[in-house]
């Protein structure tokens, strides 16, 4: 199985991923989910998220999980893009791109490799308020405005 | 031996800091580094049933033994995506 | 909700299609399918797909089938290419991309618009052999490889 | 009336044409419409339990009555995608 995996600071470029695209001749079905940041977070209106990472074990996590696909024997590739960092509101945190013969075991894997991502991989995030009475908290301190959201380590 | 623990997202804040060296016998499990975490960082006693350990890269439970040189990470539930 | 639909014998140009996407501050999943033409169709080796399609029905039963994701509430947007005429084995025939503010919701969505197209919206498709025996056959003949296979009509 | 017939798919070749004329009495259904097909093509009785009927854009069955000018289409199962 192919398999691609980028943890990355920067905007995720959906056009050169796709344009990097490479399927053997017996491969039907291409599923790709982007996940865009929402302007809302629980109750309040945000700017951005900050994503924090634990990247050696993050890595290693992924690897896992694309271990297992590999081992049903029925996704050619898995492409999978995680954005950290800041990320703006209409900006893509992640991209996931499955590759099978048929469409059922593609939609299956993906939804899959998301929800076991979202399970494992030590990744966070913290809501970054769209117009904060404060200046940007500094690292090491709680957020006034979400006391209980996630927050990078110092 | 000492143990280098670090604490990711929200627990560096609860913890009050990022890092931190715990002492303990060889042999100690994971549990037992807990307990002495706990005690010096009271903050995150309340959220140890939500709490993730990784040994290394890896998630292990109370009962894995600890070796020296490990590096222990405490974690809420992860959120990526 | 947005719709959008293209029956078309042209390649489908997916990289133009991402470029024209546009969802609003409260959408935070993109799922998008792309069916691709696989090398072997039942026991044979394949060329490419001849696919037909009742245009006027087809439409129709497709904005049918949008009106009722619509009815959902919950998909901002629905885009659907289906190509018709040849295309070629490698060449994708079909994208369907969903957005909504959900993930699960998108998935389910983009499935079923796919499960329910399968069921009634009139295309048809023909298999092209790879290395044909006879020459191409005419419009009005039954293809003596696969007399039980679909054929676009005279 | 004379209700026009399309064929789609294989069905035009099983009928040997892509379309056909079918003079039936006013109110007559579709179930009245496809026994004369049959007859006239009766490669396509075979296949009457999977074949699908639409008058205009719409599916349609058997109980369904026709109107003058009425543009019914024959067709195996579709294969979109």
């Amino acid at each position: 199985m192919n398999r691609s995996l980028l943890i990355t600071t920067d905007p995720i470029d959906e056009a050169k991923l796709i344009a990097g695209r490479s399927l053997s001749a017996g491969m039907g079905a291409v599923v790709a989910f982007s996940g865009v940041v929402r302007e809302r977070e629980g109750d309040g209106a945000i700017a951005a998220l900050d994503y924090t990472c634990f990247v050696p074990m993050a890595e290693h996590q992924f690897h896992r999980l694309f271990d297992r696909l590999a081992g049903r024997g029925t996704v050619e590739s898995v492409r999978l893009v995680h954005r950290i960092g800041r990320v703006a509101v209409g900006e893509a945190s992640l991209w996931v791109e499955v590759v099978s013969a048929h469409r059922a075991e593609a939609f299956e894997a993906c939804q899959w490799l998301i929800d076991e991502m979202k399970r494992v991989v030590p990744i966070w995030k913290q809501a970054v308020p769209v117009t904060p009475t404060d200046p940007p908290a500094p690292a090491g301190s709680v957020p006034a405005t979400a006391p209980s959201d996630p927050h990078p380590p110092a | 031996m000492t143990i280098r623990v670090t604490f990711w997202s929200y627990f560096a804040e609860l913890a009050g800091c990022s890092e931190t060296g715990v002492e303990l016998p060889e042999g100690a499990t994971v549990g037992a580094l807990l307990q002495r975490v706990y005690v010096d960082h009271p903050a995150l006693a309340g959220l140890r049933r939500s709490t993730l350990v990784a040994v290394g890269v890896e998630y292990q439970d109370d009962t894995h033994v600890l070796s020296p040189g490990d590096r222990v990470s405490l974690f809420p539930p992860v959120q990526g995506g």
